[in-house]
């Protein structure tokens, strides 16, 4: 009989053994990777708003505190989006008739909301407590970065359940004291025994186990 | 393998018929089995076959995509009785494995030579049961599209599954016997590829087999490390294979279930899968030798042999029933024993008392040389009992689920039109696999087939 | 089995009945298809077994609970990993005080049913109400309710209810319906209201009543008449009778020692059932070595169906209601009383010689309650038992009508209907109620309606009376509308909507405004006015924002009347009517339904699937008849009887319940409906055509058997305990020679059998206990948990498949004869189990234990491999077999608990402890850096329980309720010996039969398994033997 | 070498099993190392006639294994007592019994895995193109005929000597294979 195959076969046999193995573990890793790219947690892209409200000018600009619009940080699981009103507090004098505002002004007189988008969308199964976590010491930066750079408004981590649990098994690397919760800037000079310290009196118990998430 | 020709074959064949009719040469068995493959085309006896396999495999997506629609409830599965056909299938399927992998690995470390010429489809009949096992616990389970994560992989949750559930062993297990028995295949294959890309008279053939063939060339070199890796793949095969059935024999052992918590599950379970194996070889394996005429090669002695596997391990089972029985009234748990008595007579008991009949009394015939050397009469056993090892893994599964412990929550469990269509679709999916096997592979292994001729025998001893 | 084939069925069970005889001690036996001849059983399986097509076209299609595709596949969002679709935010403009997103508000409301309120507590997130729950502060709730009440909050978001007014059938803007009133109005102001006629429900609304007699002067030709087919005529009648005024009566059940109720199902039915169960339950939780809670109260119950006071009774004696005055009569002789009658022929003349000593021997401790559905007759001689025993001001008490206006409401329609025919009537208000489908049969309401000009319907469904008149106005929900009612005792609620109308409904109130035309026209100005006007004196606002606030206003309930009894009154009662119990003639029982009750809850999925007490029926009413009658008629469950009574006919399915009495059938009113919502549609039959005006409640007629059957779907179809110690009960007699005789069913160690260390829980540890003794297997804690935990509902045909959802199930059993069976309530929740067998086995770690012990369940990890539900000995884990959670209603998803996880198609589900609510405590007292205290944390299902029968909390902490509860001997857990560590346990039943009718040691006294000792004894191995025994019944 | 036509080899055909094994030993007797024989089933003894003996094919199926082992219960522990522990129905994090059928399963695949790749890789397979294939006849060698090559390369090969030899043998035909 003939040659049924040139001698290159013989390469291209071997090659396209190792190579399936290789194209494999290849396409694995880059689904690993995709799953946690920005593109699928949506961190890190800015969302554009209805008015383009701007943390950087309201926070790091005019020095307002979180509380002063995110009202129930401190008392219930949501953090309270403001309502109009609030806006209108200082917008009745200033800016009151810059067109960007329109819609605020809108919502305000015919009493119907501004519909903002949501940045920080967790899944509906997953039960999120902000009251708590600021009691605790956790501070806004931690989680939502620095939002008082930011002229639109983006999620900083990726809100994966492996990046919750991260925190939750080591909170003394995150804790900062109650009074530093609400400051940007804070920067802990050693976090490794104040960390413990806090953990402590705070009275944190790290928890992972599902039902302080699921219900 | 060549080593074991004629050493103790001239006692064997003396004491039963020939396991390869005389007057065979090298070239006859070659071109006798290549041919079968080699043909321009298949006889209308394949095409039929093969498209009543191929219609019941539309039947299986159809129940499929169903079933994807609608959920599992379009099934009979209910509370109580929260695993029916599904696992039932999986069971019964997986058992019908066990055969061949017995045959080509544990034969041949027991060097029995008449295994040679049934080896490779019973090998393939091991894949395609495999295959259809495995479509049912994924289906089974609510949600199949999240059915990767019964795999460990590091996923964006940071969770693992659980090591300590049995269905986590079964994913190991099931996974590891599928690759495994695949392996060994393929290599069995591989000197006969050689020979039909070295037969091939079209230039397709020879490129496919060619490929397939990986360039084997027979050289007394590559042989010797081949007969090493094939004993060596039988001698990890065989623990595999026995590990396999016990593992899922602990989906019911190791759970509190009265009626699946026994201890005597793991060697029933294996017995059963053999001797289930055996009969579905032999439910393929009479029809086929005859419309291809192979009984030259598939002789009655291996008739005969297969016969006896199957008396042995029935006789097995049957003792594994009567150890159930037995330690549900000697454990003295009101549970077990209510479970028992509810077999017996319970709502289900007809299909108790048929699995008793098929499993237990129909395989006495066997004890009888004639019933072993009629292949009719072992052909319809061989039925009888492939029925009856489905009803057993339905009496297993359903009689022991739907009275457990709270009488409050008894129920009652029926198939419905669904669970039929996907248990009669996987037989197409089966069916299909099995005809597409026979057309375009050697059904019957060449070159070992070589090494039973006595020219094939290298050393002087006078007969 | 098979050796009774071609037997007749009437034949076995009297082969049953021989054996059941023939036992002493205690015997078991299943349901009675089982026992039936094979041919039955054969049919019985049938029964159980799904049609193979059943979910092709299941009624939760037809319903509209199964929208697959589109949700299945976003089900697919539920795990792994998906992309978070874009989703708004929506602030408030200006935000309200009080309302902080997250954070649920409470209101007080009430609950009105036949006209009287129970105070409840509405929980509301972001003004949308989630759960109804009871009122601490309310006399008639005291932080309980019943299953009605749970379940109304459905009703608020009921896609089907009314939404419009229409004119004959099409709709028309409420303008239009106010245009047409002030033209009524006009004419009617004219002519001093002749021709108008306003039929109401019952009206214990202080501001309805007064808006209604304002009316009258201002028309003082209009008419005001009542009629509700549940209503208290027997009562006002007798009370008429023997004191000559109209008075209710009340029952205080903590000082009674000794309980009599003559057909009176006090903790089933009636204004006043939550408080009597409380007052009962109180009464039946004896602890050990505590003088204070040492004895107990004792129940003997007289009725024909067997009903949940009858399964709570210690004594129950089978009568037919027909037969139950009777009975009164012979007490009352027994009691020294007059012109009664004499009982010494009397069948059941040592058991009454029994109780009339036990009641003289409790003079003035112990109460005699008449049926609300016996004749006056029955309850004037109640009048005079009570009074003879001396229980008035101590068990028994009168006051003042509740009622704005006490009327026979019987009368009272038939004065209507009279008025009609004869043309009297221009303009008929029906304000509220179905009278078209209730009215009695042979008033042939239908036809009236038609003879009316204007007919105006105020009622929450366009249902068969609207359909009849001309003009239809949607109601407003209770939750939705100002308003107030009082309680059975008097105490008035003032009702405050949570949410503005949500299909824009009126109340009463409104629309009688309309015919005022003077005056404020909203309710809330409407009932404000109302309650200024009777405050003049003292500041307003106070008093209005305390009563509102509180849900009770103070000192209004009824004043106390000192009444005397008619010296003649046993002259003034009908003599005793006798009837001829013909060959085939039977007594029919008409009892409102236990949850649809008179027809009003049709639409209500969540009370449609709740089981109903005792039969455990779902989604059907049906024919309950005495296994004697059936043997007789060989009729088994499901097979279809016709019942002729007074010309007219009705057709419904068989149910065989033990315990009815032998020639008596029992059927219930409210279903049948044919105009009503896609849910209540064309289920069950109606029965009020067997309703007459003379006698309501009861009718002779005959029955027969129709070659038809009718699957009926009942959540247990298994009986029997099969000798396993699952329910443990003993008699109090037991209970004081030893107090832990729950040890005496443990053959196996229970404790310290498994081969794990212990697993540490530091912090808190979560447990229940479940106290048998209280429990009156009333079903409310099944629905506050289905309230609070978002749970599905499936349907008949799934509920026939073993799909139902319910996390906390009431398991029934039955014990002791056949005929005169003896009731066992178990409500079981998960166990939380500490060696869970369920974790072991899931592959996917989605239910794993958290560090204070709670068996969690997650969701959004489950594959549904169904393999932890296999492996749960208690069944307690429900899997969602279809998309059963409606994803697509929009009003229905409103009512959702924004704290629990809505399932999806494919994934397990199950009691979770409202781990919900416990995060909650925790969070909060985190914050406040405390401990959670005791009591802080109460489960849905503990919340509602009328008898208060769970306890739950920290078993960490030795002095919380459950610790103690715990540490009762009575404590045992279910199915210990498996070694699952329960953390749900129960406390022993308890039972306190009079040892004159059931010596001690014998079946009853002995309930329970001490009887079956002695039995055993007599045997080999104990357990094969219970198997045995049980499997033998079981096939013959 | 002498610049002749370049060839592979010399390929000698015999008929019987015993021929060529009779072949292959005079060939050894006679120096030549760069033999090679093919037959179409595999031939006791053939291949330690050409002083093939030492396999190294079970040592790589033990390590495959031994790596198997280690992973699998490696894998097992590492997830459920170190990286997410997990109370599971109260068992202990390492229930070490119920991490014994897995790393089972994984032994015996790497073990297999390792016993097919390791055959393959040690006969340098695939090798679909080879000189052997030029010569026609050899398309028998998978039916019934049975070959013996010697190559070229080897040192006293010399193709009119050569082919004198093995035409001395019990051969049906020597013919050369061409590169």
């Amino acid at each position: 009989m003939a040659q049924v195959f040139k001698p290159s076969a013989n390469t291209y046999a071997r090659l396209s053994i190792f190579g399936a193995l290789f194209a494999v573990v290849g396409i694995l890793f880059a689904f690993a990777g995709f799953n946690r790219s920005d593109y699928m947690t949506q961190a890190r892209v800015a969302r554009q708003q209805p008015v383009p409200f701007s943390h950087r000018h309201h926070v790091n600009g005019l020095g307002i505190d979180c509380r002063y619009c995110h009202t129930s940080v401190e008392r219930t699981a949501n953090a309270g989006i403001p309502a109009t009103e609030i806006c209108m507090n200082c917008h009745a004098q200033i800016w009151k008739d810059s067109p960007t505002l329109d819609p605020v002004r809108a919502s305000f007189a015919s009493d119907r909301s501004i519909e903002w988008v949501k940045v920080h969308d967790l899944p509906d199964y997953v039960y999120f407590n902000h009251s708590i976590h600021v009691a605790k010491g956790i501070g806004c930066v931690s989680c939502h970065g620095r939002v008082d750079h930011m002229n639109l408004t983006w999620q900083e981590s990726s809100l994966q359940m492996e990046w919750c649990v991260s925190c939750h098994r080591n909170p003394e690397l995150h804790v900062r004291p109650r009074s530093e919760v609400f400051n940007m800037d804070w920067a802990p000079e050693d976090q490794a025994t104040l960390g413990p310290k806090l953990v402590a009196e705070h009275g944190i118990e790290s928890r992972d186990d599902c039902t302080v998430c699921h219900r | 393998m060549a080593a074991r020709s004629g050493r103790d074959d001239s006692t064997e064949t003396s004491q039963q018929g020939p396991i390869i009719a005389p007057g065979h040469s090298f070239e006859t068995v070659t071109d006798r089995i290549a041919g079968i493959v080699l043909r321009r085309h298949a006889p209308v006896g394949w095409w039929v076959g093969f498209l009543i396999g191929f219609a019941l495999l539309q039947l299986m997506l159809v129940s499929i995509g169903w079933l994807l629609i609608k959920g599992t409830g379009i099934w009979g599965v209910n509370n109580p009785v929260g695993w029916g056909f599904a696992i039932i299938n999986f069971v019964w399927w997986i058992g019908i494995g066990h055969a061949g992998t017995l045959i080509s690995a544990i034969l041949l470390l027991l060097r029995q030579k008449w295994r040679t010429s049934i080896n490779r489809f019973a090998e393939a009949m091991t894949l395609f049961a495999v295959a259809c096992a495995g479509i049912f616990p994924l289906l089974h389970v609510g949600r199949p599209w999240l059915g990767y994560w019964l795999f460990p992989y590091p996923n964006t949750m940071g969770m693992w599954p659980n090591f300590r559930s049995p269905l986590i062993w079964d994913v190991f297990a099931v996974s590891t016997y599928a690759t495994v028995s695949l392996l060994f295949w393929f290599i069995g294959l591989i000197p006969d590829f050689a020979t039909l890309r070295d037969r091939s008279r079209n230039r397709a053939g020879q490129m496919i087999y060619g490929m397939l063939a990986m360039g084997w060339r027979g050289s007394a070199r590559h042989w010797h490390r081949y007969e090493t890796a094939y004993l060596l793949l039988a001698g990890l095969s065989t623990p595999l294979v026995v590990s396999v059935h016990t593992i899922v024999s602990f989906d019911f052992a190791t759970s509190l279930v009265p009626g699946w918590h026994a201890t005597i599950f793991p060697p029933y379970f294996v017995a059963g899968a053999i001797f289930a194996g055996f009969a579905m070889v032999l439910v393929l394996a009479i029809p086929l030798r005859k419309f291809y005429d192979l009984e030259d090669f598939v002789t009655l002695r291996h008739l005969d042999n297969m016969a006896r596997v199957m008396l042995a391990t029935g006789l097995f089972v049957c003792y594994g029933y009567m150890t159930e029985a037995f330690m549900a009234f000697y454990g003295a748990n009101p549970y077990e024993g209510y479970m028992m008595l509810n077999r017996f007579v319970g709502p289900y008991a007809p299909l108790y008392w048929a699995l008793i009949f098929c499993n237990a009394v129909s395989i006495q015939a066997l004890w009888f040389e004639r019933v072993r050397a009629t292949p009719a009469a072992l052909f319809v056993i061989a039925i009888i009992v492939s029925i009856g090892m489905w009803l057993e893994r339905f009496v297993i599964v359903v009689t022991s689920l739907h009275r457990d412990y709270l009488p409050s929550s008894w129920g009652m469990y029926a198939p419905t039109v669904w669970d039929w269509g996907l248990f009669i679709g996987t037989m197409g999916l089966f069916m299909s696999l099995l005809f597409l096997f026979i057309r375009f592979m050697p059904m019957i292994s060449i070159f070992e087939m070589r090494t039973l001729l006595p020219e094939a025998d290298v050393e002087e001893h006078e007969d | 089995m098979s050796e009774h084939k071609g037997k007749d069925p009437s034949y076995d069970l009297q082969v049953l009945r021989e054996r059941v005889a023939g036992t002493t001690g205690r015997e078991y036996w299943r349901s009675l298809e089982q026992l039936a001849d094979s041919e039955e059983f054969q049919r019985f399986l049938k029964a159980e077994f799904p049609a193979p097509l059943a979910v092709l076209d299941t009624p939760v299609s037809r319903r509209g609970f199964l929208r697959v595709m589109g949700a299945s596949l976003a089900l697919a969002g539920l795990g792994g990993c998906t992309r978070q679709p874009t989703e708004k935010i929506v602030p408030y403009v200006k935000q309200p005080e009080l309302v902080v997103p997250g954070e649920p508000l409470y209101f007080a409301s009430a609950f009105v049913l036949g006209g009287y309120a129970t105070g409840v507590l509405v929980e509301s997130h972001l003004g949308r109400p989630t759960k109804i729950e009871g009122n601490l502060e309310h006399p008639s709730s005291r932080g309980a309710t019943d299953s009605l009440a749970q379940a109304s909050l459905l009703d608020l978001y009921d896609p089907d209810r009314s939404q419009v007014v229409s004119l004959a059938g099409e709709i028309r803007p409420w303008s239009a319906f106010v245009d047409a009133m002030t033209a009524e109005t006009k004419e009617l102001v004219r002519t001093g209201g002749k021709g108008l006629r306003i039929l109401t429900e019952t009206v214990t609304s202080p501001t309805l009543a007064a808006q209604l007699r304002e009316l009258q002067v201002r028309y003082p030709k209009a008419r005001w008449y009542q009629y509700e087919p549940i209503n208290e005529d027997s009562a006002r009648r007798a009370a008429v009778i023997a004191f000559g005024e109209n008075v209710d009566t009340r029952y205080a059940l903590e000082n009674a020692d000794v309980i009599v109720t003559l057909d009176a199902d006090f903790l089933g039915h009636g204004p006043a059932r939550v408080r009597l169960a409380r007052e009962f339950a109180d009464r039946r939780r004896v602890v050990a070595n505590d003088a204070a809670r040492a004895d107990m109260n004792r129940l003997y119950a007289i009725e024909p169906t067997l009903s949940m006071t009858g399964a709570k009774a210690d004594h129950r004696l089978r009568l037919a209601a027909g037969d139950v005055e009777a009975f009164a009569r012979h007490l009352a002789v027994r009691l020294g009383l007059p012109g009664g009658m004499d009982s010494h022929e009397a069948s059941y003349r040592d058991w009454l010689g029994a109780l009339v000593r036990d009641l003289k021997a409790h003079r003035g401790r112990s109460a005699v309650i008449p049926g609300a559905f016996q004749p006056p007759a029955v309850h004037v001689l109640a009048h005079a038992v009570n009074r003879a025993l001396g229980n008035v001001g101590s068990t028994v008490f009168y006051s003042e009508p509740v009622v704005a206006e006490p009327v026979v409401q019987m009368e009272s329609l038939s004065r209507l209907v009279a008025e009609i025919n004869a043309e009297q009537v221009s303009t008929l208000l029906i304000l509220g109620g179905n009278p078209r489908q209730s009215a009695p049969a042979d008033l042939a309401f239908a036809t009236v309606l038609a003879k009316v000009k204007t007919t105006v319907h105020l009622a929450a469904d366009f249902d068969e009376t609207s359909q009849a008149c001309t003009w239809h106005v949607a109601q407003a929900h209770t939750l939705e509308s100002w308003s107030d009612a009082r309680s059975e005792d008097g105490t008035v609620t003032i009702i405050q909507p949570l949410v503005e109308p949500l299909y824009d409904g009126k109340t009463a109130h409104e629309v009688l405004a309309l015919l005022l035309e003077s005056g404020p026209m909203s309710s809330y100005d409407i009932v404000r006015a109302y309650w200024r006007s009777r405050n003049e004196q003292q500041d307003f606002e106070v008093f209005w924002r305390k009563s509102v606030h509180d849900g009770v206003v103070a000192g209004t309930a009824a004043r106390a009347r000192e009444v005397a009894l008619n010296d003649d009154w046993q002259s003034r009662i009908a003599p005793l009517s006798t009837y001829a119990a013909g060959e085939r003639s039977v007594e029919v029982d008409i009892r409102p339904d236990a949850h649809i009750y008179d027809g009003r809850f049709a639409n209500n999925a969540w009370l449609q699937e709740l089981p109903k007490p005792v039969t455990l029926l779902t989604w059907d009413n049906a024919v309950c008849l005495s296994p004697v009658l059936a043997a007789e008629l060989g009729a088994e469950n499901g097979r279809v009887v016709e019942l002729t009574a007074g010309g007219k006919t009705v057709r419904g399915p068989a149910w065989i319940l033990p315990g009815q009495a032998e020639r008596t059938v029992t059927v219930t009113l409210g279903y049948g409906r044919w105009k009503v919502g896609r849910v209540g549609k064309k289920v069950g039959f109606n029965a009020y055509p067997l309703r007459t005006e003379r006698s309501p409640w009861r009718a002779i007629g005959e029955i027969r058997v129709v070659d038809e059957t009718h699957e009926l779907a009942t959540t247990q179809s298994h009986g029997s305990m099969e000798g396993r110690h699952l329910v443990r009960e003993g008699s109090l007699e037991r209970f004081r020679k030893k107090p832990d005789f729950v040890r005496d069913f443990e053959h196996i160690p229970t404790e310290g059998t498994s081969m794990f260390p212990e697993h540490p829980y530091e912090g808190y540890a979560w447990g229940m206990v479940i106290d048998l003794a209280a429990c009156i297997g009333c079903n409310a804690c099944t629905i506050a948990c289905q309230a609070e935990n978002n749970i599905a509902v499936v349907g008949k045909e799934q509920v026939l498949n073993g799909r139902e959802m319910h996390w906390i199930r009431v398991d029934r059993y039955f014990e002791g004869s056949l005929d005169d069976p003896s009731v066992l309530h178990q409500p079981v929740p998960c166990m939380h189990c500490e060696n869970a067998p369920c974790e072991v086995v899931c592959p996917v770690n989605a239910t794993v234990h958290d560090d204070e012990g709670l068996n969690a369940m997650v969701y959004n990890r489950c594959v549904g491999t169904r393999y932890c539900a296999n492996n749960c000995p208690y069944k307690v884990r429900r899997y969602n077999f279809l998309l059963y959670s409606d994803w697509e209603t929009e009003q229905l998803k409103l009512g959702r608990n924004p704290d629990v996880t809505v399932r999806s198609r494919g994934v397990m589900e199950k009691c979770t402890y409202c781990t919900q609510r416990i995060n909650q405590a925790r969070i909060e007292s985190k914050r406040e850096e405390r401990s959670i205290r005791d009591g802080e944390i109460e489960t849905a299902c503990q919340q509602a329980c009328p008898a208060e029968a769970i306890s739950f909390g920290d078993l960490n902490d030795a002095a919380s309720r459950v610790s103690r509860a715990r540490n009762d001997p009575r404590n045992y857990s279910l199915l210990g010996e498996l070694g699952t560590k329960p953390r749900t346990t129960y406390l022993a039943a308890l039972r306190n039969p009079n040892p004159e009718i059931t010596p001690e040691a014998d079946d009853h006294g002995g309930r329970g398994g001490h009887g079956e000792h002695s039995h055993d004894a007599s045997h080999g191995v104990e357990h094969s033997h219970d198997a045995s025994h049980g499997v033998k019944t079981d096939h013959g | 070498m002498s610049d002749e036509k370049r060839i592979y080899g010399l390929m000698a055909e015999f008929t019987s099993p015993k021929a060529l094994l009779e072949g292959v030993r005079e060939t050894c007797a006679r120096g030549y190392r760069k033999i090679d024989a093919f037959s179409p089933f595999p031939i006791e003894g053939l291949a330690e006639e050409m002083g093939f003996t030492h396999n190294r094919l079970p040592l790589l199926v033990l390590i495959g294994g031994i790596f198997g082992l280690v992973g699998g219960y490696g894998l097992a522990y590492w997830t459920s007592v170190i990286d997410y522990p997990l109370n599971v129905g109260g068992r202990p994090f390492h229930s070490w019994p119920a991490f014994l059928p897995i790393t089972f399963e994984t032994t015996v695949l790497f073990a297999a895995l390792t016993a097919v790749l390791g055959m393959l890789a040690l006969n340098g397979l695939p090798e679909p193109h080879h000189p052997v294939f030029n010569l026609e006849r050899f398309a028998l060698a998978s039916r019934d005929r049975f070959f013996l090559l010697i190559e070229a390369s080897d040192l006293l090969f010399e193709e009119r000597g050569a082919r004198r030899f093995l035409e001395g043998l019990d051969v049906e035909r020597v013919s050369e294979v061409e590169l």
